[in-house]
């Protein structure tokens, strides 16, 4: 078998319970983005366009979806015959029978996969970044350096960089110091959680690790600080360009926003640089007679009867007569019926808004569907539910299912 | 499960102005991201049907490109799958083969190594979606030797019914007449040109035909074997757009924006398959205006758009107007034009402040990549 | 999505612990056999060639190999845009975090993914067994009988019936009773571990099964004497042709000598049904001056310069000069030094035999490589091993690692 | 990861009697399993190569067969992958083009639309293991404008170096002479048909030479050039088979019987890929005396077979003597025959007690499908 020169491994398996009822039954790197992507059409396009055709995808929670979505890897053009991309959640060894315990762990266990292909390098990726990289200019500077670890880093504003890893570099991009959510940030060079090792050193390290008993198995908290002071040779590797964490609800509102804005701040739309997925097998977009429509995005199988304004339409959604949609990001099969009014709301997969309901009301202080997964005047509305017609649902709501009375507290 | 092969003749005399000049019929861009031919793959693959062969006669690039292995379509197989069948292929025969009965013959190595014992025959320029198995089933029920499809064109004229081949079908389903573009039809059964037969009885069919120096399926193997054959007729309910003219084109296009046609035709469990080309949502401008429209992802949309068909890719700049037109594939509509019954081939580009005109009888033709 | 009419679901789970050393790094399904095989082709050519193109491998033990080897499914044409093939481990759910507790446990973790897919039928399949059939036979007979459930079923001689699942049917094949490894059997009627079912009735069936806590959730043992006694109408469908469960070092052996009897009990050689499977990218075999080779079935890659009779020797294996290996199954890539003498020996992936190494010698008493698992005279080497040279090795033996002092007791 | 392209000029001069009535050369049955192109084929893909293109003239249904989508090359891509280029894709040109500059320029929007810096020329008909990013390293570290790829051919005659293009190199590796089919060759240093230049240069050359009416890349390209560009030498080490006659076909094919060159031909590391065929395991006889042989899957071996290349599904019965013979797919050997020196093509029976008996220089061809 030829020898592969990079596996790329991609860390799906979170819970993503920050994102409330979206990764319900799916998890987070399944969760729908843009209008006909989903979080993991980021990395897995990178992956394809940087060459890199051998992709492990670490998964633990709800990996059905992700695994029915990924399927052949075909939308991606990573069906090859040696390599391609493979769904890998933990299994029973015949020694121990554990989940994945922390990042470094999961690429612990997986060990025998990356073995397999060989490789000289390993790219570290997370499933829930959206951006777009051409990892190779980063192998091309991993390679130069002649690093033991090349971790992808960006300028944050000063007052947010100790929500990250941060990096103290030299001129060359040598990295001297590093530290995990630093309360006092001494840079503002944040790690973005894209790393490059030779996979000789990694290995060892990991194995290292995995025998530490105080170690959380992280690459972030152990990984990158033990090679640091096992004096291995780690570069930061300057990224220029869009990147963004849709973690939380409001981050993944406010990125949907972004490819609406005008110009929009991440563009989607580059032929060099086209964002993969599985496509849904539906017509056309219908805009009938009555609608109105401006500043959005739209997708296949939608029918746009009503007015909507700066929203993120998915694919095979319906918005009836009458109804009023803003600042919103509607997934797939939604139904929008007649005379509803929604302002910035995320709707869950198929979810039909009964007829005449308001969401996104001004707050009252006795909201039932108050949640603080849900801030900025955001409200969540779960997939797969029914919103009655004439329901009232106020800002800063999370609707898991909706009940005339009251509500669920999360 | 199945116990069909499809089988999809070219249309090879049929000419569009422009639009055929270097595709063939089957590969005409439809409906804002389908070429015709994806109609009726689709209607074969949803009716499970796994060894698709298609005749080709001229001008095939196109097409083939388009189909590519196969994959979309899930005909990318080790056993069957989709079969381009070049038409020099047939016994030996040179240069390009006439009639119909040829085209077949060109097929017979795909015909013979097929297990299935029936096989669908189709023209490739229909719109319509249509359940072959429930075509299957009839024609196992009717115990018929050769099944063939119509429709009844309740609204056509004589002078529609003349472009087309009509049925005479008694009350047991059975054909009893069959004229080609009549003068004065008998019947308004319009035959869709798809026939259901034993793989077998086609096979020897084709061979006595080919012997004898035969040319026409319909009159040579239909019309003359009308009370030696049991003949019946299916009748199909459901919408069908014939392509085999501008107008046609034209029509089967703008009849998409009608909700009824839509829903049947992209009827969700039995879907239309295309080539997947990975664009972005379509997006929308702050002063664009569009009315009844059908638009596909990658467009921008910055004007007044109503009554149109507007393929993948398209971009169309403000202050411009477009009404009752056909802008396919990447073609750019600059800022400040005005088009009214128009069709934009593939990569045009009108200059800002362009204006066109057609009329609804004789929509205005621009060809691919030219620049107005 | 269009429908699909029959979903199989392939049972790969078992530890496979009776086939010894062969399944310490694969699981089962993977175990090489017939010289270019593995024994999960099996299935997956039967479900290929049946037009069933939707199917799961519901596996816990050693996935990774068994990943790998089906990659994209492409191999066995089961690379589909709607269906294909799916590797189905278990997987963290919301409220528990459990494995695999029977054959039905493993289907009902799985309602999701075969509600996906919306099936009239299921399909339910060994990963184990060799055999071809075509399954849409026994479909259409499901069908004419309007059974609920349709089992497999073929005449074994009457002394082995109490090993199997036993049948009693009437004259239509309608099954009125069913004993899971009865004492005395009532028939010689058993199960070959195939079933059809009516997706809707099974679904109830296995959720109602979940909630029995006195169930131990298996198919035989539970799911059809649950049915039976619902008086749901169920029906043996008769097989007839080769069919054998290869979980034993013995059966696997016969199995392998099945093919290779003249002429072939079980023929791998037909063009309407060829065995589908992952092919080594090697040349073809080279058979040397010096070699003698008759009775056999070699296949590429393998170099041949020794004496080789009554064998399946699988791809990439050398034989040096001198080498006599007789009624032997050799694994991929093992190597056979000079002047080695094997007889019935079945040798694992990647081994080196020393030279002059001399393997199925008359017993002795005290055989310190003895196992049960290894009757009928049959030794079975691990894989990867390196058996030193002038080594001798007792019948009935199983080498895990060799130790010149002696061996290691199963 | 690379920076290449690959573009594989088809052969189409070579006749090798009836060995390539239907087929090109590139499509020839070698080596047991093989076609002769998937020797370069898979040394463009072993070399990171993700984009290959096969410019192909006449007969090439039988290539288009077997490399289908690429898949077995890993070349069923969405960017790049597999494309055969018809010859009259071409600007217009019509009929079949000639010289190899017209091939390439049928390759014209191929190589446009290629973002990498290089691209390898070939062609299809020699069998080597040979890693073109080695090549590619050369070519950067010498600077070179075109870099040609060459054997040292120790042993040949300088009849035998008649056949070939002869390269006068100095010591820093730079080309100073080129002789194509010299008499008298001035060196033993045989080109091997590759070339690495960067595809601007390619398309800016191949754009000239048009304009000039120019069609031969050698003389009009290569020699015209040698004082302008910086044309370099990259020395191969390792086997090279050419395969532009009969006997250099059989030769190729025999080599194989050789341990080292087997060796490193099937290198592991750089495997081979072709049409995957899902054969069994060959199977041999209690009365099998095999000696000497290459033999594919899905062979029945009964009888004494010596010093020949068994293709796969070949069957040859008891009794019977095979001894210096290439056997291709599906033939059929039946009882008591004696063939020696002979090439049976694809699916040629020879029944009982058939006797054929070739020569070494001479070895008698049965074409395909015949029944002796």
């Amino acid at each position: 078998m030829a020898r592969i020169e990079c596996v790329a491994m991609i860390l799906a398996g979170g819970q993503g319970s920050r994102l409330g009822v979206l990764t319900n039954e799916v998890a987070k790197p399944a969760v729908p983005f843009g209008g006909k992507y989903r979080i993991i059409d980021f990395p897995l396009t990178n992956c394809s366009h940087s060459g890199i055709s051998t992709v492990g995808v670490l998964t633990q929670y709800q990996p059905l979806d992700l695994n029915t979505y990924i399927g052949n890897g075909g939308p991606w053009d990573l069906d090859r015959n040696n390599g391609g991309v493979y769904v890998l959640p933990p299994y029973v060894s015949m020694s121990e029978n554990k989940w994945y315990k922390g990042t470094a762990n999961a690429i612990y266990h997986n060990i025998q996969f990356i073995e397999k292909f060989n490789p000289k390098y390993v790219l570290v990726l997370s499933g829930d970044h959206i951006y777009k990289m051409d990892y190779r200019k980063m192998i091309d500077f991993h390679k130069e350096k002649e690093a033991t670890a090349t971790i992808a880093v960006m300028s944050v504003p000063w007052e947010e960089a100790s929500r990250f890893g941060i990096m103290d570099a030299d001129e060359d991009g040598k990295i001297i110091e590093f530290h995990e959510k630093p309360e006092n940030p001494i840079s503002n060079q944040a790690s973005m959680g894209i790393y490059i090792f030779d996979w000789e050193n990694l290995k060892i390290v990991l194995e290292e690790d995995e025998k530490d008993e105080n170690s959380s198995k992280d690459f972030g908290k152990d990984i990158i600080p033990k090679m640091l002071s096992n004096k291995m040779p780690m570069y930061a590797y300057r990224f220029q360009g869009y990147w963004k964490d849709v973690g939380t609800v409001h981050s993944l509102w406010e990125a949907n926003m972004d490819i609406i804005a005008d110009p929009p701040l991440f563009n989607l739309n580059d032929s060099n640089w086209r964002i993969y997925s599985r496509n849904p097998i539906k017509p056309p977009h219908y805009i009938s007679n009555d609608a109105v429509i401006t500043n959005s995005c739209v997708t296949e199988g939608c029918n746009i009867f009503g007015d909507v304004d700066h929203c993120v339409i998915s694919d095979g959604v319906t918005i009836e007569k009458g109804a009023k949609v803003r600042d919103s990001v509607i997934f797939p099969n939604v139904h929008i019926s007649s005379d509803a009014v929604l302002e910035k709301v995320v709707v869950g997969e198929g979810t039909v808004i009964g007829k005449g309901a308001e969401i996104g009301l001004e707050s009252k202080d006795d909201n039932p569907y108050a949640s603080h997964l849900c801030t900025n005047d955001i409200v969540l509305i779960n997939g797969n539910i029914k919103i009655p017609d004439g329901a009232k649902i106020y800002k800063n709501s999370m609707v898991r299912t909706f009940d005339i009375g009251g509500g669920d507290r999360t | 499960m199945t116990n069909m092969i499809g089988l999809i003749l070219s249309e090879s005399y049929l000419q569009l102005n422009g639009l055929t000049d270097k595709r063939s019929v089957e590969a005409l861009p439809i409906a804002g991201r389908y070429r015709l031919v994806d109609f009726m793959l689709s209607n074969m693959v949803n009716s499970d049907i796994t060894s698709v062969g298609i005749v080709t006669k001229t001008k095939y690039s196109s097409l083939m490109d388009h189909l590519g292995s196969g994959k979309e379509w899930d005909l990318n197989r080790k056993n069957g799958g989709l079969h381009i069948i070049p038409p020099y292929s047939g016994r030996g025969i040179q240069g390009l083969s006439e009639g119909t009965i040829d085209l077949i013959a060109s097929a017979s190595s795909f015909i013979r190594r097929s297990k299935e014992d029936h096989i669908i025959l189709s023209k490739g320029n229909i719109v319509a979606n249509i359940d072959l198995k429930e075509v299957e089933k009839f024609h196992e029920e009717n115990s018929a030797d050769i099944t063939l499809v119509y429709y009844e064109s309740k609204e056509a004229t004589n002078r529609d019914l003349g472009d087309h081949i009509v049925l005479e079908v008694d009350d047991n389903c059975r054909v009893r007449g069959i004229e080609i573009r009549p003068i004065r039809p008998k019947s308004r059964n319009v035959f869709m040109n798809m026939v259901l037969m034993g793989t077998g009885l086609l096979q020897y069919s084709i061979d006595e035909a080919y012997a004898r120096g035969d040319r026409d399926f319909i009159r040579d193997l239909l019309i003359k074997n009308l009370s030696n054959l049991k003949i019946c007729a299916y009748k199909f309910e459901g919408y069908v757009g014939f392509v085999h003219s501008v107008c046609t084109y034209y029509s089967a296009n703008v009849d998409m924006l009608k909700e009824d046609v839509r829903r049947e035709i992209f009827n969700s469990s039995r879907p239309i398959y295309t080539k997947i080309k990975d664009q972005v949502p379509a997006r929308y401008g702050s002063e664009a205006s569009v009315h009844n429209c059908l638009i596909a992802d990658g467009c921008i949309i910055q004007g007044d758009v109503r009554d149109s068909i507007i393929f993948r890719g398209v971009n169309i700049g403000k202050n411009t107007k477009v009404s009752n037109c056909i802008i396919m594939q990447d073609s750019v509509i600059e800022a400040g034009c005005e088009l009214k019954h128009v069709i934009l081939d593939k990569e045009v580009t009108v200059r800002d402040g362009g204006r066109l005109i057609g009329d609804l009888t004789h929509p205005m033709i621009i060809d691919k990549g030219e620049v107005v």
